[in-house]
């Protein structure tokens, strides 16, 4: 049942995985349980992608304070993510345009994509979940 | 060529459930090998035994467990999801086993496709 | 009346719905993801502003603050914390969630 | 002033049962009275006593039979939703009971005020 | 635990219940499990009313067959809501015409209101319930 | 490439966001409620039509048939049962559901 024991039966494959958000935190439980998936797949060696479009944008904000909804403030973990060698965090220009929003308001450094880099990005992935 | 299928909400609430299964059973009756379905989010109330619904209505957790029966499908519910969500072993219907998420991640490297059904 | 909105704008149509149907002088108050429609420089900024002349716009601080958008907010929004939120249903006749 | 709380959806997917919970505990600590509170649709999930949510996070079914045992709420999940779903009198957490659709319109209909939590 | 005892204790107090219906059928289960909350309103002798707006309307649509899908079908239910003495059904005339739809298409009478007869028409309820 | 849609485009932007992404000779599916864009009169018809020109439009016949929607649907889209679905998804080295 752990995880842990699984990753030994690591069969050498890479895969590109790309995991795609589009819901704004906290809203539902999308976001925070997406990360639990990026975070296992990381440790099983595979190419890791991470996405952020629509209102998947709003998850990187800086400034986040959960403390008055009395929920765990996960966005720490976006900062930790380098810790795991997930490094390739691509945000939507013009999603990140259409809420006011620039490179410096997120809480990680990001790749800022066009619609047709993302869409190029996506299409050459093995593995593409949505949250 | 084998299909992994993930599962993200719940039965009756979203037709997403409902989907995954139509799905699973048109590929196996097809020939094709669908060797797990993995259960995630609100995905795990599915496995619940405890479910009565009307006698007119399907038995979503019933249906899943004798597709498992029927094909030898892996029935897998995550364990962390399930924990938040009060699904336990002594709820599980037939055939639906708790395990990590790295049960998700292995069908994406091993599978030939992985399709989600969600919200 | 108070109308309750929690989906947020730039997904859902709740809120746009909303506005078509507030009555003038109704209150609308922005709870959950529905309060990123209450800050500056999103796509439902100008539709919140025009609603400000006839509607009273509240949006939860709370729910702002958990997503990082507590000094975003924009003019004309009165931000409440959930005291605030349960004195708008006591004041109000009868009030309805745009789900 | 009589408030009632209505909530339809489930523990941690949707942030609705938290909001209702934070409602419902600031509406009661300045003085109104929350006489009872309904679980529809996949909000009968919140009565589930099986929940156990890591140690950081909240724990939704046991706050709710704190706010009930502090300022006795009655906390009435609908019956024909939890068949549905396998919310079971076996698995109910404490304050929590089981009963008909009766019981909401029975909010509408004697209390000043009811709110709805939902998606 | 029946709903039959509670409505005897009622105290002959009758409120205008509204129910919107904002969603279509079948890809959740809002419209179905609402109607049951509609079904129990009306044999508590309230004031009902049934608004479809948005993607509610779709709830209506003649020509309904869910076999492919494996669920029930309870489009009949709304042609049943006349025996329950439940008859009034409105339907929000942009919602429709957004849709491309008519009265024609719908499997019930029902009257069609202009957007802000009925915001009037809320603003006048004392319960207003939405799925 | 597949791109799975399964939500309405009169509440939800996700058929929108699927059509900017999708790159031309890929594949769009439409499952559950977002079969009502692939009908006639609806507010998304001209879109739908409008990228079948670049892309293969799909839509879900026992889900067209549970909204009442058979009889309704738009010239170009390609109506399949659940084992062209299951063909669809073989065919394609990848998929992606538009959550």
């Amino acid at each position: 049942m752990s995880d842990m024991d699984e990753m030994e039966d690591g069969s050498g494959i890479v895969k590109k995985f790309m995991f795609l958000n589009r819901k704004a935190p906290h809203g539902t439980v999308y976001a925070l349980e997406g990360l639990e998936v990026v975070l296992i797949t990381a440790a099983f060696d595979q190419d890791v992608s991470m996405v952020f479009t629509d209102d998947g944008v709003y998850q990187l904000l800086k400034g986040i304070d959960t403390k008055g909804i009395e929920v765990k403030d996960f966005s720490k973990t976006y900062r930790a993510l380098d810790g795991y060698d997930i490094e390739k965090l691509y945000v939507d220009q013009s999603s990140i345009d259409a809420r006011g929003l620039t490179e410096d308001d997120l809480i990680v450094d990001v790749t800022v994509l066009s619609v047709s880099e993302m869409a190029n990005l996506m299409a050459e992935q093995d593995v593409v979940i949505s949250f | 060529m084998q299909f992994g299928i993930l599962v993200n909400e719940g039965p009756y609430s979203h037709q997403a459930s409902d989907s995954a299964y139509l799905f699973a059973r048109t590929a196996l009756e097809k020939g094709y090998k669908v060797p797990r379905i993995f259960f995630y989010h609100d995905g795990v109330y599915n496995a619940s035994r405890l479910a009565t619904p009307p006698q007119d209505d399907r038995n979503v957790g019933a249906r899943w467990s004798k597709l498992a029966a029927d094909y030898g499908v892996d029935l897998v519910v995550c364990v962390a999801a399930a924990q938040r969500r009060g699904i336990t072993d002594g709820v599980l219907g037939d055939n639906f086993r708790i395990s990590g998420l790295g049960q998700l991640v292995e069908m994406g490297i091993q599978y030939d496709r992985l399709v989600t059904f969600g919200d | 009346m108070l109308h309750i909105v929690n989906k947020s704008a730039t997904d859902r149509g709740s809120l746009e719905s909303c506005l078509a149907m507030a009555t003038k002088g109704s209150a609308v108050l922005l709870i959950e993801d529905a309060v990123y429609a209450a800050t500056t420089g999103g796509a439902a900024a100008a539709k919140i502003q025009a609603a400000a002349a006839d509607l009273k716009i509240y949006a939860l601080g709370p729910d702002l603050a958990a997503r990082g958008m507590a000094a975003r907010v924009l003019d004309g929004v009165n931000v409440v914390d959930y005291a605030g939120f349960v004195d708008l249903v006591a004041e109000h006749k009868s009030c309805q969630s745009w789900l």
